[in-house]
């Protein structure tokens, strides 16, 4: 992969920073975020990988992957971060920043039953608190 | 009976500070090697007399291993420069007179190099294992 | 050649008498006729008269340098009587310490070589006491029993004087140079490569391992331990040989014990290793005719080899086991690596 | 007494080669020049013609016969720790043993090594070889070019041997004689003739066989006993000194010398070892050292010195007879050149002289 | 004689694969033992009392202690043996459990062994000999070699402590490597600001000596007792004289590349190193100097207002004498042209640390811009490659510099803070940050927007495009893909490497270099600033790669080192000297060239023989000088020659006893 011309602004970045209050530089690539991440197994995109394409500014990347969509935002990265980014958090602001643009994303509700669709599982942990 | 490993008796001279030392960090850092090995500690190399050399050869000793600093390195400046002609003086002539110069080994082991130590005496004691038993050099009235 | 030897021996019996008469010296040491056909032995004339028994001819081979380390030498003037190799390994003694130059009066001879008694018996076909020798310039002429013939000196000359380089000793070592009159070149062969020289060490290391093993068996075995070949070697100078020390006891007395012989002859050939002179002594005077000189040579090959040409008695000290660099050698790095 | 005619030399090597497996068997050779007897067994390959002229030859062979019954290093006994005690063992009976070709003189100087071994207290380890030991001797013909046998009163005609051998001329074809003169001799012959050898030895009642009479005067011990009583000043010694070289040589070749010295062999933790005997020599300055580090005989002056008036004086007033059998062994062997005639030539000049 | 055996567990280190019991009820059986008696730990306060009870109730006169290598107690047992009355050389060692227990599992054979090194042990101490040292006086002044900040601080240190060094550097003025830089972590000081003082300090301290533009020439003496010559080189100009107005400097019409700057800038042939040089005087480069080389120019003489140049100076040796050397020789940098993937010395925009370093520095040849040498334009995006020839094994040295990941760290943050909107990516394999403060330093280095990716450089080559770019392939091991970034700059962080004269230095002082060229310290963790050659410390990175602050203090322990030794005026003599047994020696000397220290001389001793006195030649042992190596005794013919702690007996003992 060659890397863009342009890379995602700082201020690129500033508006993660701003969604979460998480700055993603401070990632430093433990890899405990994938390491715990139950729904590793569905996704194209490992956590730690999005929180490295986030930080290097390639954002295009992240928001192309659907590791977005099949993340079931249960927290376990966000619980053992030894930087305390909350990685779910982060992967939640990219998710809002897209709905967002496109409020009728076809990840939202894709076919694969199997995997609990993102939207449902973020109301149920909504409601249920 | 044939099937048996011979079990060699090894009889090392090290120097103090280098070998010896090395000798020492193997067994800090518990580098396992076989047990036929009985070293006998000099200030330097360079202490080892001729005499002493046949003499373990005489007792009985399969192999002597002298070490010593590497070349450059000796505490005592020049030691092991001495014990590198003298020695390479006797291979020289153990070879000649017939005298298996293959039983005598000079190694440089440093105060670090606790894995060449391992290896040297590894390998020696295989090399000897291989040769099996010889009464070139010993004594008759010594056993084995 | 007949002129040579006897005007050597005349001017050897004139000085001495004239040394002993003037009161210069003490003793002189030199060589008589001994009591066999053909054979010359060590001698001291302490009177003018007595130095007309002195003698000189090519059967003078002991070397005198040993016994002046002996107590009847001591307090004593000496003048002696010197072969190029004598020589040499005087003036080595001297650097270590065991002579006093001071007390010494050293007629260096001209030597022609030295003929060894078996090798001229062996050579003749006919024992020595049926032989009369006549000098001639081409070789030696043998009249016996079984009638005359000629030997080229090639022919009966110790190897060791065949190869040998400094046979009159230098000037500077000696008071006086014995050079008598007439034809001069015994040995006509004087610049015999040193790889000629040590052909017999050529053959031993050509065989195999077991072969080398067995030779030397053989001959180490034979050795009775009687220490004429350290007794009779001009550089074997200690004050007390290691090989008498008793606590710790180097060598064991047992003679039946290869082990023990191997010992003896490695450490001997070891402590003259870079001070042999090259006389022949040891091989000469062993009884059991054991070779030791090539365990000598096998070293002083070794030396010259890998640490650089030096000649025991004629160069400066310090002596190449003496010295040791970084710039040597090292036969041992390469292998360790592997 | 008894007489047996073999058809040559290589005959009684046959028949010694049979009993090889009871007996060890010594035999004349030499080997690069140099003589001694050699085990039969260990023969690669039997010269017979060397064995005979060796055998027959008017002198004796350079190495003398005595470590046959005085090795040069002999075991007295091994120890070892077994289970925290010393256990011992001593060597075990020796092999008996025959030994060809031995010589007048060689058979003089075992009777005076008996005087001193086999007097009491004996000593057992030379007695044991000496009674297991059958001696077949040559006489010689003439006395050697370097002997002095009939100066020392040795008979070279009659060697006290168990066994005699004769042969006309030194060739190994001719005929071989043997003729007993101990029953132990005669017992051998007597078994030779039973060995499957019949008609091959023969016995006979002549051997054809002549020698030159002696020449030589023996000298009297007494004689020389006391006119070397008058020596022990003279100028001799220190000369014999100024030109000795102190080894060995002449006692290790020596047939009379026994000096011996006894040492312990312990190595490996001094939990094993052996005691042995092993030849000493006069000539060596260690021979006189004493613990305490006093040497009585100091000098090189004093050991030659002592050698020959062991020889020629010592003996004599112990045992009667002189302690050389005139063999000429080591005027050979000596590196420069000192015999027994060196002295004794000193001795007898000085004697016409006055 | 009565020697006690006391073998020890040493916990289970030994207890676990050797059999205590086996070797304790063996040993009882051996030649002269009278008591044997296992111990937990006999270096412990009880397992010291138990042998001195033993010793006192089996009236013990030799003590052998079957445990660890005589190398880590022997002077523990030795004391002990000391204050129970008895030599402490009558305590043999026989090393069980580094030569035994922790090299071996099989148990059984371990025990034998065991048994046998004990064996040895009780042969050895039979036949020990009671050996005492001598007191010796020590010179009260200290050699430090180098003068980095390793060596000025060790300098200043000494210097305090009211004792006189001489300070010796290469370069014609001190300050070594850290004079190059410009700021330093964690904390973003000016590095000349922090140095400079220091220097001056060194220069004008009464006790402190500089040798400049020189070097250690031969050593030879011993502790307390250094004899040194030092080369001083010829600066061809009189210090005296000049004023250090610089016009010589000017005037010279002689350009060479600067090495001070990488050669990224030239110097002239007569030049200063750099501005705040201390002393502040010029030197004549002579290998460059026109004068030298044709005879002709003489520029800066005719200019010289004090008449300072001196052409005809000669390198001079100076001769002092030392009580202890402090060797802080720092180190050199690998250059990376070796590693072609990294294109250093192809491309021009492919450029070390120390060259970025000197960039980025005020007073370096471009006064602190960062540009791209190939068009002198400000890089936007730049890539750091870590662990250039370090970590090396195929092709580089096979340590850890120790140093980069910091300095990246903060050229980075440098970078970022200067010149905002320059992209920093670092290819990285690991980073340490091993250091107080140094954790924080990266992370703030991270925040500020530094780039690190996880993984090696493959390649670095040119891009081909308008910008004349190099393109930087590596692997992102976090995304687990190639990646490829077009890169204005290229730095790398290259390898710090031993001197390479360092192994000659060590020759001279007797000390050792390790498989890396670096000086060998006397213990890895225990002795780190001494060297197996008693009087010679270590300061800084010739002992291996180090930051600021840890040579700084490693040159403080080694000030410390000196100023003991200096405050108790007096060394111990080695005890196992060679010695002479005069009966024996034939005054040979053989010996006498043989001995590294040349403490064999020759000596006239009078013997009576016969009533009469004779005199004769021996050797003789100055043992002040002795080392104890024994050379001399192992070539000694006659065995006159002997050496206590190890005589011939002794060894030849230990040789029967297996």
């Amino acid at each position: 992969m060659r890397f863009p011309e342009k890379t995602a602004s700082n201020s690129q970045r500033e508006d993660v920073k701003h969604m979460t209050g998480k700055e993603v530089k401070d990632c430093y690539q433990c890899m405990k975020c994938s390491a715990g991440c139950p729904m590793a197994s569905h996704m194209d995109r490992l956590p730690h990988e999005m929180m490295q394409l986030a930080k290097l500014g390639l954002l295009e990347e992240v928001y192309a992957s659907k590791s977005l969509w099949i993340c079931a935002s249960c927290m376990a990265c966000s619980s053992r971060c030894p930087r305390d980014l909350e990685p779910a958090s982060v992967m939640e602001s990219f998710r809002v920043t897209l709905l967002r643009e496109t409020p009728n994303r076809e990840e939202t509700c894709d076919g694969d039953l199997t995997v609990p669709r993102q939207a449902m599982i973020a109301s149920m942990r909504k409601h249920r608190r | 009976m044939m099937n048996e490993i011979y079990e060699p008796k090894i009889v090392a001279f090290c120097c103090n500070w280098c070998s010896y030392a090395g000798a020492d960090l193997a067994g800090t850092g518990r580098l396992k090697y076989p047990e036929n090995i009985r070293i006998i500690r000099v200030p330097c190399s360079s202490r080892v007399e001729v005499a002493m050399i046949l003499r373990a050869f005489q007792n009985g000793a399969d192999g002597v291993l002298i070490a010593g600093c590497h070349p450059g390195d000796c505490h005592y400046d020049t030691g092991n420069y001495h014990t590198r002609k003298r020695i390479h003086l006797l291979t020289s002539l153990m070879d000649f007179m017939g005298l298996s110069p293959e039983r005598l080994w000079l190694r440089w082991i440093s105060g670090n190099e606790a894995d060449k130590f391992q290896a040297t005496v590894t390998a020696f004691t295989q090399e000897l294992r291989a040769m099996g038993a010889s009464d070139k050099v010993r004594d008759l009235r010594c056993s084995r | 050649m007949q002129s040579i030897m006897a005007s050597i021996t005349q001017s050897i019996q004139q000085t001495a008498a004239a040394l002993l008469a003037a009161g210069e010296v003490d003793l002189v040491l030199g060589y008589t006729r001994g009591e066999r056909p053909h054979q010359s032995v060590p001698f001291v004339a302490t009177t003018p008269a007595a130095a007309a028994q002195l003698h000189w001819d090519p059967f003078c081979e002991k070397a005198l340098a040993p016994y002046l380390m002996e107590e009847s030498y001591q307090n004593k003037r000496v003048a002696v009587v010197m072969k190029g190799c004598d020589a040499r390994a005087l003036r080595l003694m001297i650097s270590e310490s065991r002579v006093d130059r001071e007390k010494l009066v050293v007629l260096g001879v001209q030597c022609q070589g030295m003929i060894p008694r078996e090798k001229l018996e062996a050579a003749a076909g006919e024992p020595l006491h049926q032989l009369t020798l006549t000098w001639q310039s081409e070789g030696v002429e043998l009249t016996g029993r079984k009638g005359s013939q000629t030997l080229s000196y090639e022919a009966v000359l110790s190897p060791f004087c065949l190869t040998c380089q400094h046979a009159t000793p230098a000037v500077t070592e000696v008071d006086q140079i014995i050079a008598g009159s007439g034809e001069k070149a015994l040995v006509k062969g004087k610049n015999i490569p040193p790889k000629e020289a040590f052909s017999d060490i050529e053959t031993i290391e050509k065989m195999g391992a077991e072969e080398r093993h067995a030779f030397w068996m053989q001959q180490l075995n034979r050795c009775i331990r009687c220490y004429s070949c350290r007794n009779a070697c001009p550089v074997c100078t200690c004050r007390s040989c290691i090989f008498d020390r008793e606590n710790p006891d180097y060598l064991d007395a047992a003679k039946n014990q290869p082990a023990q012989h191997q010992f003896y002859h490695v450490i001997r050939a070891f402590h003259v290793a870079d001070r042999c002179v090259g006389c022949g002594e040891c091989a000469r005077v062993c009884p059991e005719g054991i070779p030791l000189h090539l365990l000598n040579q096998k070293l002083i090959q070794d030396l010259t080899q890998h640490y650089g040409a030096f000649t025991p008695g004629v160069d400066e000290v310090p002596n190449p086991l003496s010295c040791a660099g970084a710039h040597e050698v090292d036969p041992f790095g390469k292998e360790a690596k592997k | 007494m008894m007489m047996v005619k073999l058809p040559g030399y290589e005959m009684l090597i046959h028949y010694l080669q049979q009993g090889l497996g009871e007996k060890q068997v010594f035999v004349p050779v030499s080997e690069e020049g140099k003589e001694g007897h050699v085990p039969l067994g260990s023969l690669n390959k039997v010269d017979l013609a060397q064995m005979t002229a060796l055998t027959f030859q008017e002198k004796p062979l350079r190495n003398s016969i005595k470590s046959l019954f005085f090795p040069d290093t002999e075991t007295y006994l091994t120890y070892r720790k077994e289970e925290g005690r010393m256990v011992m063992e001593t060597p075990g009976e020796m092999m008996s043993q025959i030994l060809v070709g031995a010589k007048a003189c060689d058979l003089e100087s075992l009777n005076l090594i008996d005087r001193v071994f086999l007097a009491d207290p004996v000593d057992t380890l030379y007695a044991e070889k000496r009674a297991k030991t059958l001696i077949l001797a040559a006489p010689c013909r003439q006395q050697g070019t370097y002997c002095r046998c009939e100066s020392f009163g040795v008979d070279r005609i009659n060697p006290a041997a168990d066994v005699t051998m004769y042969q006309e001329t030194a060739d190994a074809a001719e005929p071989l004689y043997l003729k007993s003169l101990t029953p132990a001799g005669e017992t051998f012959l007597e078994e030779m003739m039973k060995c499957g050898t019949e008609g091959e030895a023969v016995a006979v009642t002549e051997i054809p066989w002549q020698a030159v009479p002696p020449g030589e005067k023996p000298l009297s011990p007494q004689e020389v006993k006391d006119q070397m009583d008058t020596l022990f000043e003279h100028p001799l010694w220190e000369e014999l000194a100024m030109r000795c070289l102190g080894c060995a040589t002449c006692t290790y070749y020596c047939p009379t010398c026994h000096c011996y010295d006894i040492r312990d062999f312990s190595r490996q933790g001094q939990e094993a070892g052996e005691r042995y005997r092993t030849w000493d020599s006069c000539m060596f300055t260690s021979f006189t050292n004493m613990a305490g580090g006093h040497n009585p005989r100091p000098h090189r002056k004093d050991r030659i010195q002592n050698r020959f008036f062991h020889k020629l004086n010592y003996f004599v007033k112990k045992q009667g007879p002189l302690a050389c059998v005139g063999c000429g062994r080591c005027g050979d062997a000596c590196p420069v050149g000192i015999s027994m005639d060196t002295v004794l030539n000193r001795i007898g000049g000085d004697r016409h002289d006055a | 004689m009565r020697i006690g055996v006391f073998v020890c567990w040493c916990g289970s280190n030994i207890k676990n694969t050797v059999d205590v019991d086996a070797v304790t009820a063996r040993a009882k059986t051996m030649p002269q033992v009278v008591y044997a008696q296992d111990v937990q730990y006999l270096c412990s306060e009880v397992g010291q009392s138990e042998i001195g009870q033993a010793i006192d109730t089996h009236r013990l006169d030799r003590v052998v202690v079957a445990a660890c290598s005589p190398r880590m107690h022997e002077t523990t047992f030795q004391k002990l043996m000391a204050a129970k009355g008895l030599n402490p050389y009558y305590v043999e060692i026989a090393n069980i459990r580094e030569h035994c227990s922790w090299v071996h599992t099989d148990k059984e054979k371990a025990t034998v062994k065991a048994i046998d090194l004990v064996k040895k042990a009780v042969a050895k101490t039979a036949f020990a000999i009671p050996l005492t040292s001598d007191q010796l006086p020590v010179t009260k002044r200290a050699l430090v070699i180098g003068g980095g900040i390793a060596g000025i601080q060790a300098a200043l240190d000494i210097a305090d402590a009211g004792y006189p060094v001489d300070l010796v550097e290469k370069e014609s003025s001190i300050g070594g490597k850290m004079a190059q830089f410009d700021k330093t972590f964690p904390t973003l000081d000016c590095s000349a600001c922090i140095l400079t003082p220091k220097m001056v300090e060194a220069a004008t301290h009464e006790n402190i000596r500089l040798y400049t533009y020189a070097e250690v020439a031969a050593v030879s003496g011993y502790v307390g007792n250094f004899n040194v010559t030092i080369k001083q080189k010829a600066t061809s100009v009189n210090p005296e004289k000049c004023n250090g107005c610089g016009d010589c400097v000017t005037k010279c019409p002689k350009k060479v590349p600067n090495e001070f700057d990488c050669g990224s800038s030239k110097r002239k042939a007569v030049y200063t190193l750099f501005p705040q040089a201390v002393p502040n005087k010029p030197v004549i480069d002579r290998d460059n100097c026109i004068y030298f080389a044709t005879g002709k120019c003489g520029l800066c003489a005719k200019v010289c207002q004090t008449g300072a140049i001196e052409y005809q100076q000669q390198d001079e040796m100076i001769e002092n004498q030392y009580g202890a050397i402090v060797v802080a020789t720092g180190y050199e940098l690998k250059v990376p042209d070796h590693l072609g993937e990294y294109a250093y010395g192809q491309h021009p925009d492919v450029i070390t640390s120390l060259e970025l370093e000197r960039m980025l520095n005020a007073s370096g040849p471009t006064s602190g811009k960062v540009i791209r040498p190939s068009n002198g334009k400000m890089p936007r995006r730049i890539v750091f490659i870590q662990c250039v020839g370090s970590r090396d094994r195929h092709d580089g040295n096979p340590y850890c510099s120790k140093v980069c990941c910091l300095y990246t760290a903060k050229h980075t943050l440098l970078l970022n803070e200067k010149f905002p909107g320059t992209e920093s990516y670092v290819f990285y394999m690991d980073v340490r940050t091993a250091g107080k403060n140094y954790e924080e330093f990266y992370e703030r280095a991270r925040q500020q927007g530094a780039m690190y990716l996880r993984g090696q450089v493959s390649k670095v080559e040119p891009l081909g495009d308008a910008d004349n770019r190099v393109l930087v392939r590596g692997f992102d091991g976090s995304l687990q893909r190639q990646v490829e970034i077009a890169a204005d700059l290229v730095v790398l962080a290259t390898s710090m490497e031993a001197q390479p004269n360092a192994k000659t230095l060590g020759g001279m002082l007797g000390i050792s270099t390790d498989l890396n060229g670096f000086y060998t310290e006397a213990h890895a963790k225990l002795r780190p600033v001494e060297t197996q050659a008693q009087g010679v410390y270590l300061a800084g990175v010739c002992h291996g790669p180090k930051d600021i602050p840890e040579a700084v203090s490693q040159a403080s322990g080694a000030a410390v080192k000196a100023i003991i030794l200096f405050n108790k005026g007096q060394v111990k003599s080695v005890p196992t000297t060679a010695m002479v047994e005069k009966d024996r020696c034939s005054g040979c000397m053989q010996c006498q060239p043989v001995c590294p220290y040349e403490a064999i001389s020759q000596e006239m001793v009078v013997e009576r023989v016969h009533g009469k006195e004779r005199q004769r030649a021996v050797a003789t042992v100055n043992r002040a000088l002795c080392q104890g190596c024994g050379a001399c005794a192992g070539l000694c013919r006659s065995g006159a020659m002997d050496l206590g702690g190890f005589t011939s007996r002794q060894l030849m003992a230990e040789v029967d006893s297996l």
